[in-house]
């Protein structure tokens, strides 16, 4: 005790000579789950009473069927429960009247439903969908794998395409860490980071808030703040879209896949630095990563690797 | 080729014996392959499918040769026991396999006979035939994951060969 | 004492008569430089003419394209290395011994060491009745009648007891293995053993002789008159009735012909090969 | 004169005969390759007893060696004439090692108990590897005349 007291307190020294009081990491990791619940729990009590609706599937085999759920409570991983366990491991997102939606979303009306895969006719969007949470995921691994004492800002990660080669998440580092240049061994200790994760196999959950309620989670984030705002502004509805996958809350403007097991081969390959931004040093950590359902041999995987080392850069 | 123990030690025998003996074998695969220019797909005894296959291949590529040669026309006639073959071999399978060497015919296998014996059959055709395909067509999707970063790897190496040259 | 004089006798005789041939010698040579002198003299002249006339038909020779049919590797499922191995030893071998290009019917001589005979040599003159093998174990086998004795000897092409192949005269018959002549009469396997070389035609062909020979009456070593033979160069007519012919075509397999199975084509392989061996005698 | 055509074409004669075909009433087999028991030969010396004509043409009836197939060099015992007379095979039908000289006819030399030919003179090529086989073969090759 009275050594995290001890540590508190230097952090505090540090902090107040950064202008600004900053808790640790794990108290900001817990305000925004806290905040995340309290939201959660307050949109699930919206629908108090069970109102049937009906969902129509589509999709290969599919065709005629009916299910009957559950207003605001239903998912479409439900409906894919009901289904066989095929639907349930490979479906990545789902595509409800022609838009995009978290698997982990509830449904709000009667729809036509068709689940997506990695091996559909046309995964595009699904490709995207599953590049975009490999970066987010890498963020995760790399808010979590710095000591206490070093503090870790996540940017707004560029959308890159899939052909580019590699996802990306820019990241600002602790000032102490300008000059630190990462080793193989600490990319490999990522990797091993994000490997973890992967096996734990967590759930991206969705939840729609008001830009106030963001602004509440990213309290302690300036550049986070500043996003929302921006976000809400970009975006028609005035929501805003916020995850939760283990205990990490983050924002994005487009839906995720829908759990981190999707993952098979995940390997962080990069950390490139971007030069000084607003914000201090800008990072740019790379990584590749290919789903259960398509698996690579290992000259191939080599080779990619190998590519998804170079920068990438925002076309 | 069967690549059997049987074939290691036939000491390079590669034609079966049936039929009645050699002449009564070869006007057997002459009527076989009459009926298979005739129809583009046939069923038959495995063994004997699989001599013909042979004979259907050398056929063509002798039918390549044109209809103006000697040589070709000698053989079409004599293993077309059916004289209006001739001008389909000449007219249409020729040139449907102008861009290939080899490879002309594919077979499957098929269940067992039951209706006469337990004999093993087969289905024997020229490819390119007007009939549904014998095996489901393989599906190579340009989009997926790994075949877009795939192509995205490509086009970094043609770029740098470029920049190179 | 008398011994001595009968001695002496002799050597005076020897004496005399190794004048005498002395004589003899300076005047045939003599006579024969006066011969030789005004045929070189004009000769002086024309020379130039004539090297120029067997120029050419050596060129065409030369420029006829000849692969020994050793060199094409049989149909058979063989490792291709052991044949392109054996090529390059034939090659050696073919730098060193003059090999000419003949075939069935052409007239050999072949000197070869024999270490049985007197002169640690052995010439045979015949005539060649069948190639056989592949690769380093070719063989030819010359056939010839001495002494109304018919004689084969089976030569390996590329043994090294073999000193010299002489080429007598070059020719084609209507057979690719003229076995039958063991059985046909003697004349025409009766070879003189002093037989000069025949001057190829300037024209550049293989001169191809299209006698029929006629035979001794059967029983024959082997049937000739049947189909699986294929034999062109009997005249069958005249020893065979119109129906022992027609019953030998009862062994007729007319389908053969059509069995692709059984064809054997060696022109890119020939090709192949003529050029590989062309390029490494050159160098 | 019937018979004494009969004789020689039986011995093989027919190469020495002359270049006409003659027709013949009956036929006979052609020799066989190896000689052995009951191998009809020809003898090629110029001894009496050989080339006087006999309604039976010469054969071999045992062979001096193990396997009891004769080659060249190897002694034959004959039954010519009535009598038993021993011969030396000089070559052969049977085509033997390359290099080596073979025969239209199988060709034997009749000679002595003591090994001295019977004739005094060989009308035919002999082979040089005679020459140089074991056994006493130097009064066989003192009367032969040509050898391949």
């Amino acid at each position: 005790m009275a050594t995290k007291s001890g540590c508190i307190f230097i952090q505090r020294r540090f902090a107040s000579a950064a202008a600004a009081v900053r808790p640790s990491a794990a108290e900001v990791r817990s305000h925004r789950n806290a905040v995340f619940l309290r939201e959660q729990s307050r949109q699930r009590a919206l629908f108090p009473r069970i109102e049937k609706i009906e969902v129509s599937m589509q999709g290969p085999g599919l065709e005629g069927t009916l299910l009957v759920m559950n207003k605001g409570m239903s998912t479409p991983l439900s409906c894919a429960r009901h289904l066989t366990e095929y639907h349930v491991t490979s479906s990545v997102l789902a595509l409800v009247d022609g838009e995009l939606w978290p698997l982990h979303k509830p449904l709000m009306d009667s729809c036509a439903l068709r689940l997506l895969t990695f091996k559909d006719r046309d995964p595009t969007a699904v490709n995207q969908a599953f590049w975009r949470s490999c970066s987010a995921l890498l963020g995760q691994v790399l808010e979590t794998a710095f000591k206490d004492d070093f503090t870790v800002e996540l940017l707004r990660s560029p959308d890159v395409p899939v052909t580019s080669g590699a996802f990306c998440c820019d990241v600002v580092l602790d000032p102490q860490l300008d000059s630190w240049a990462p080793s193989q061994e600490s990319l490999r200790s990522l990797t091993r980071g994000a490997q973890l994760l992967i096996h734990l196999d967590l759930p991206f959950e969705p939840l729609d808030v008001l830009p106030s309620v963001a602004l509440e989670v990213f309290s302690h984030n300036k550049c986070k703040q500043e996003e929302v705002v921006k976000m809400a502004s970009e975006n028609p509805t005035g929501t805003l879209q916020l995850y939760r996958c283990g205990d990490h809350v983050l924002l994005s403007s487009s839906p995720l896949v829908a759990r981190t097991g999707l993952c098979s081969q995940f390997e962080v390959t990069a950390l490139h630095s971007l030069g000084s931004g607003p914000w201090g040093l800008h990072r740019r950590a790379q990584g590749l990563s290919l789903p259960t359902q398509l698996q690579a041999h290992h000259t191939v995987w080599n080779k990619l690797r190998k590519r998804a080392e170079k920068l990438v850069r925002k076309s | 080729m069967r690549l059997t123990l049987q074939m290691l030690i036939s000491h390079g025998r590669v034609a079966r014996r049936m039929g009645l003996g050699p002449e009564s074998r070869i006007n057997m695969l002459r009527n076989i392959l009459t009926g298979l220019v005739r129809h583009e797909r046939i069923e038959t005894t495995l063994a004997r499918a699989d001599e013909v296959r042979f004979y259907a291949e050398k056929l063509i590529d002798y039918a390549k040769k044109g209809d103006t040669d000697e040589k070709a026309m000698k053989m079409a006639s004599f293993w077309l026991t059916e004289k209006d073959l001739v001008p389909k071999l000449f007219k249409v399978l020729a040139p449907r396999f102008e861009t290939q060497t080899n490879g002309y015919t594919r077979m499957a296998r098929l269940p067992n006979r039951t209706n006469l014996d337990r004999a093993k059959m087969a289905v024997l055709e020229y490819k390119g035939n007007p009939f549904p395909p014998l095996y489901p067509v393989k599906k190579e999707n340009e989009l997926t994951l790994i075949n877009q970063l795939l192509k995205g790897y490509r086009e970094d190496m043609a770029q740098q060969l470029a920049t190179k040259a | 004492m008398a011994a001595c004089c009968r001695n002496l006798h002799k050597c005076a005789h020897y004496l005399r008569s190794v004048r005498l041939q002395q004589i003899q010698n300076e005047r045939l040579l003599s006579t024969s430089s006066c011969r030789l002198a005004p045929s070189d003299k004009p000769g002086k002249f024309i020379p130039p003419s004539k090297p120029v006339i067997i120029d050419k038909a050596q060129s065409a020779t030369s420029q006829r394209k000849f692969l020994s049919p050793e060199f094409i590797p049989p149909r058979q499922r063989t490792d291709p290395l052991k044949f392109s191995m054996e090529r390059k030893d034939m090659i050696r071998r073919r730098k060193v011994l003059d090999i000419p290009e003949f075939y069935a019917g052409s007239i050999l001589a072949v000197t070869m060491t024999d270490p049985n005979a007197n002169g640690k040599v052995n010439r045979f003159v015949g005539i060649c009745i069948q190639r056989g093998g592949k690769g380093l174990g070719a063989t030819f086998v010359l056939r010839n009648i001495i002494d109304n004795q018919g004689v084969e000897i089976c030569y390996e092409l590329y043994n090294p007891r073999i000193q010299q192949v002489e080429l007598l005269k070059l020719e084609k018959r209507l057979d690719d293995n003229l076995l039958y002549l063991r059985d046909a009469l003697p004349e025409y396997s009766t070879v003189e053993p002093n037989m000069k070389p025949v001057p190829a035609p300037s024209t550049g062909e293989v001169p191809l002789n299209k006698m029929k020979v006629r035979m001794r009456p059967k029983p024959w070593s082997k049937r000739w008159e049947r189909p699986k033979y294929n034999v062109q160069g009997i005249a069958f007519e005249q020893i065979l009735s119109a129906e022992q012919l027609e019953h030998a075509q009862k062994w007729a397999q007319p389908w053969l012909q059509y069995d692709m199975l059984k064809e054997y084509d060696t022109s890119r392989i020939q090709e192949e090969i003529l050029t590989e061996v062309t390029r490494e005698m050159g160098q | 004169m019937a018979l004494f055509h009969a004789s020689r074409s039986l011995v093989g004669f027919l190469i020495e005969t002359s270049t006409n075909i003659q027709q013949r009433t009956f036929r006979v087999s052609s020799a066989a390759a190896a000689i052995q028991k009951m191998t009809r030969v020809r003898v090629v010396d110029n001894s009496s007893l050989g080339n006087t004509p006999y309604h039976k043409a010469p054969r071999v009836i045992h062979v001096y060696t193990k396997n009891g197939i004769g080659k060249v060099g190897d002694k034959v015992l004959l039954a010519i004439k009535g009598q038993k007379k021993k011969a030396v095979i000089v070559g052969h039908k049977m085509p033997g090692d390359r290099m080596t000289p073979r025969f239209d006819s199988n060709n034997v030399v009749l000679i002595e108990e003591n090994g001295n030919p019977t004739g005094t003179r060989i009308r035919v090529p002999i082979p040089t590897q005679l020459r140089s086989m074991d056994g006493d073969f130097s009064k066989v090759l003192a009367i032969a005349g040509a050898f391949v």
